[in-house]
């Protein structure tokens, strides 16, 4: 997050003179995340719920399903919202009280990721058309700070997504009405969030707050499981050129592979 | 595979899109500059059916001052949608979309803006969506850019926004909102023409790599035709003798 | 409005001397108003719309039209909702953020203007009694800001009231289905609403920025298309006598018939 | 024309309302000054049916600062009503309708309020609405220059408060709730009984150019009525020997 | 309440001094109450209503009565919501705008007191099952400040509560209908709230503004007509010893039982 | 008499409870010292099905500056219950219980630390409740003191929490969701074992002055044995090595 408001120049100076010898400053290779892990059901009492550690950036998504009334124009289909919040024990500089815009775009980037790959099938959460759907809130809190919170929100949101188990309601008299049994969520593709920053004119995967600090421009490109593109954000206060954008675009689905692996290893076999 | 349902006939047999206009054809854009009597630079744009309006204030001072910093000028912008500007009535509060399409166009501003001129002060971007069409963050950007130049702000260069989408499994420029509405894919994105940067870009919706190269590509050629756009708004007010 | 935190003393003297005079800063008589430029329809999306030019305050109004729950006491009447709005691009002392109380008393004192003029017969506006009616929003923004915006706003929403085009509505069984067809609001009367100053011991109609600025008191007097005060407002630090206050009447009434036929041209034949 | 609708015999045949008075009579008003213990000065207030308490803190320091003027103190009104003084409980929030009421209040007060004596300070007047019955802004004030008066702050007159209006094309003193419902027009006024300055006017309601005039007139008669309780309730405080 | 940010350390040796002599700063008994005045009916337009006087403070309660939707999961239960509120006018440190934490906790502890009494017999309030419930809201103001308002509020909304009028809703076919008569609230016991200081080894009864700024603790008993605790609240940044707390609770119980019969005293016989 | 209505069997013949815990037995307890990178000290505490992660920052500026002390350090607290951490999902804005609650932690952990030493600085403790089972504000407590601890700030005493209650009338320890729900008695208690000073106490529920005395007595004990996980947590921290 650019909650920041110092930046240790001597830090950026080092982190550009060793990207200039193609090094990071914790030894990376330039498009190499950090350990990715992933602990599912830490919190039992929520629908879903997983806990992500992306280097030191630790995260944990749960998920509440319950039933509500649709959107007035799309009847037909269920709700799935998506949340994050910068708990301010995750780190010094993050206040209380209302989201601030970068807490508000990481929210809306994490949800549009995972909305726009149309993972979940939202047309099978129908209770009753036009009066009740099933709503899924995807609810991600940061516990500890380390950069990159992109990838560490849309990780947990995915993997509490897969392993999340769904209670069934008949709309009755009196409305929805819980009945017995529990199923997983019907998912169509699982996408996965890849973040780049620009350094200089060097592109590197996954950033860590260091480099999160001293970044040009940053981009999110997530990509479903077929290989496509399905969501995009830059931001930062620098540019892109077209070349940078097309290298940004292959790392994004290179790096998408292996961390998709990671990611379905959550579902019990 | 994750396309929108639609009936409308989004491009028909000979290319030609919803409202008439060929692949790479952008709607009717006008752009007039110093529009407005107090602010100190402003832009009026209208591209296709939005109609938005931007003024600039500043440099000016910054309250609190704990805001402003020392080392440089700050850049604020409000992109705004006034209650009637949408089909159902928008309720005045701002919305966490308005929120964050404000951070991204003063993040698609800074890098032409020389703030580093003006320490210690703000400039201040307000982008009012009179009429809202699909594409208004674009629009409201190229209004902003002119406004900028208007209030006399220097510039490294302008910075010219166009969208680039999908539809009918075809790359599009410019998408209108039934194309955003029925449409695969919108990517909005803002260029510096003679910097060669790209200062915004975002995506909703499904495609390939190829078309993702493809989209950029259109769509810079969008961004080039709005800056010629803007370039003459700004001698219109400034030079009129030399327009005709 | 009262945004202003300092008033030039010279510009002030300036006005009061020429003001002994009888006359005004920029050349008018004292009861005479600025010229008034309407254009309609400049939103075509809105139901109805008008841009109000008054000398260079200039106000934008668009009217939305959609079904709505009638208020708990009143269901046989339809909903009149009149705001008003300080756009921060109209001068450099406005904020973002909620309304304060000048720009409250503004959108109150315009709304009561029209609604206590019973210009638009809201009995007509009735979709099914105590279940649904029509309401008729008419939203305000200020674009620039040149003193009297209470006239300006009342002008840019009566002109929007005047031309707008209201959808037809009928109570089927999943609530209000809307029809073919457009007509025009119903409407009984044009109310005009014309604001005063007084300056030292002057009154004078239309005040400009530099005028507001340095006046002691202010009424804004609404009159209807029957030559009737239909509501009324005093602001500002001074005090009106009686006397004053019957000049201000009289005033009232005799602008209000000119200005009448300029909003009432924006019909068309 | 223009009146509303209502079922009720506003005015009978002898000119008596609906509540027993004559036209041109005020509801029973009883005011007392200095009944709180620690506000610097105060009133109790029962105007009819209104009961309403106003207290009064001040001059004092006023934080944050920048909201201080270093010409002269400012005054600072609150009107408020508590979650019972209506028929269905209110919302503690600040209506729209307490803020323009709070604006409009100090606005008729400052013209006799001598701030120009306490530079960088604040006079606050809080005024709460205990029980309302129409008319409530006026016996507000009412209460509100009464406290000031206790509080010692000087002032150049007293301001009284009354309100006129029509009801059965007559024009009436003192609008009643009823009244005010199914009236035609409400007119509050405040005034300066000794600088015959009117400082506060609202109308709501249709009346011709003459009944504005009679409206006035017979609201000036009302407030004169109320400036000689609002005297005599500080005299019982402050010469109770002298009352009997 | 913990309102005020200096403390007059002159004030509170001589409080000490005086303690350390089994004396108060004003002359009472270390257990003794102030005077307590209570005046029924003060708001004759609300359903209920009390004034009350302890020492120096001054509170009103007044009452509204009115139909409500059921909370979703006890259909079978009216509504009992208690506020506490200070109103600026009643001490110069208090501020306009929403509520600090100290007001939301005096009102909460005063609704706990009255509600975990079950003062109200709640079952009794029910219109229709799941469908429509009688609400009660007891709002107390703060009108003068002069120490221990958990008390003097919780004793005026008893006092409006034994003395509030009920009006009668029947279900029709528009929901709630209103019934001619009132009743009385049906209740079943008589709170008494009773609030100690500890000050150094001291405990005292009712703290009045000056024993309040230097207390190192507070506790608030409520006890019910039989004698029993029903709701207990400690405040302040001391502690309590094993003893002082079991010394708490015999003077609960004791003080309530006098002041039980003073607000027993405003039913009318 | 003042119960609540149950069906379930609170309180077998055989004096066991619904989870199947003694009277006098608390839920099973795990506490973790130092779980956060960022923060200057944490704990996670899991009590029963309660988890709970507490982190502290400070002593550190106060910001805006008048809200110090020049005297002593201010201590801050936030209680504050994740979206999913309860049945229904919580809106996010701080409600009035989480206020309350932040409120009485803070004045039950103020008495143990050392802030005069660190004056004009805050300390800033935050409670997530991750999962909610009843007894959130003494298990978050109780994880707090183990955080401020785990931060170096310095104490005069731990503080340990537990509750004591009433069921099927009897009084018990540490009351667990079910038991708050459908008991007769919770009553949440603070104590700091050494100085022997019960810090927090509040009571919801129905129970006469005996039981009231033996509820605290039981409640220490509770708190007695959550001190030695506190002081167990630290040292498996700080001194592993003695740790097997």
């Amino acid at each position: 997050m650019t909650v920041f408001t110092t930046m240790d120049e001597l830090k950026r100076n080092r982190i550009m003179d060793l990207l200039q010898e193609g090094k990071r400053i914790d030894g990376r290779a330039l498009d190499e995340y950090r350990s990715i892990t992933i602990d599912t059901g830490v919190v039992p009492k929520a629908n879903g719920s997983a806990r992500v550690r992306l280097g030191d950036s630790e995260v944990i998504c749960g998920i509440k399903i319950q039933p509500d009334r649709p959107f007035s124009d799309v009847g037909e289909k269920g709700i799935f919202i998506c949340t994050a919040e910068l708990l301010p024990l995750s780190h010094p500089t993050v206040e209380t009280g209302p989201p601030n815009e970068s807490v508000i775009e990481l929210a809306r980037v994490v949800d549009r990721g995972i909305r726009e790959s149309h993972m979940i099938d939202l047309t099978q959460l129908v209770i009753k058309k036009d009066e009740s759907v099933v709503g899924v809130f995807a609810d991600n809190v940061v516990l500890d700070y380390d950069g990159n919170l992109f990838d560490a929100c849309s990780y947990a949101a995915t993997s509490a997504i897969l392993t999340a188990q769904m209670p069934r309601w008949e709309y009755g008299d009196n409305g929805p009405e819980l009945q017995e049994g529990l199923e997983p969520l019907p998912t169509t593709t699982l996408p996965v969030s890849v973040t780049m920053a620009k350094i200089g004119s060097h592109i590197i995967a996954d950033p860590n707050s260091d480099e999160w600090d001293c970044m040009d421009a940053r981009i999110t490109i997530t990509t479903n499981s077929e290989g496509n593109i399905c969501a995009l954000q830059k931001g930062g206060k620098g540019g892109f050129t077209v070349d940078e954008l097309a290298t940004c675009g292959e790392i994004a689905i290179n790096s998408s592979n292996k961390i998709r692996d990671i990611l379905q290893a959550v579902v019990p076999k | 595979m994750g396309g929108r349902d639609t009936d409308m006939v989004l491009l028909d047999e000979n290319g030609i899109r919803c409202d008439g206009r060929k692949v790479d054809e952008p709607r009717r854009i006008t752009i007039k500059a110093g529009v407005l009597k107090n602010a100190n630079g402003s832009a009026y744009i209208e591209f296709g059916d939005n109609k938005i309006l931007a003024g600039v204030y500043g440099p000016r001072d910054v309250h609190p001052k704990h805001m402003s910093n020392a080392d440089t000028g700050i850049l604020r912008c409000r992109y705004h949608m006034v209650p009637f500007s949408v089909s159902e009535r928008k309720n005045p509060a701002p919305s966490r979309r308005e929120i964050e399409i404000s951070k991204v166009i003063r993040e698609a501003l800074e890098p032409a803006v020389m703030l580093e001129r003006f320490p210690r002060t703000a400039v201040d971007v307000y982008m009012e969506i009179l009429q809202a069409d699909g594409g208004t963050r674009c629009a409201a950007l190229d209004a902003a850019a002119v406004a900028l130049a208007d209030a006399g702000i220097p510039m490294r260069d302008m910075v010219s926004a166009c969208a680039a989408g999908k539809v009918a499994d075809t790359v599009i420029l410019d998408v209108n909102n039934e194309e955003d509405q029925a449409g695969q894919a919108d990517m909005p994105i803002a260029y510096m023409p003679n910097l060669n940067q790209i200062t915004l870009l975002q995506l909703d919706g499904i495609m390939s790599l190829e078309e993702y190269n493809k989209c950029i590509e259109i769509g810079i050629k969008g961004c080039k035709i709005v800056y010629e756009l803007q370039k003459k708004a700004l001698a219109e007010k400034y030079f009129p003798e030399e327009q005709s």
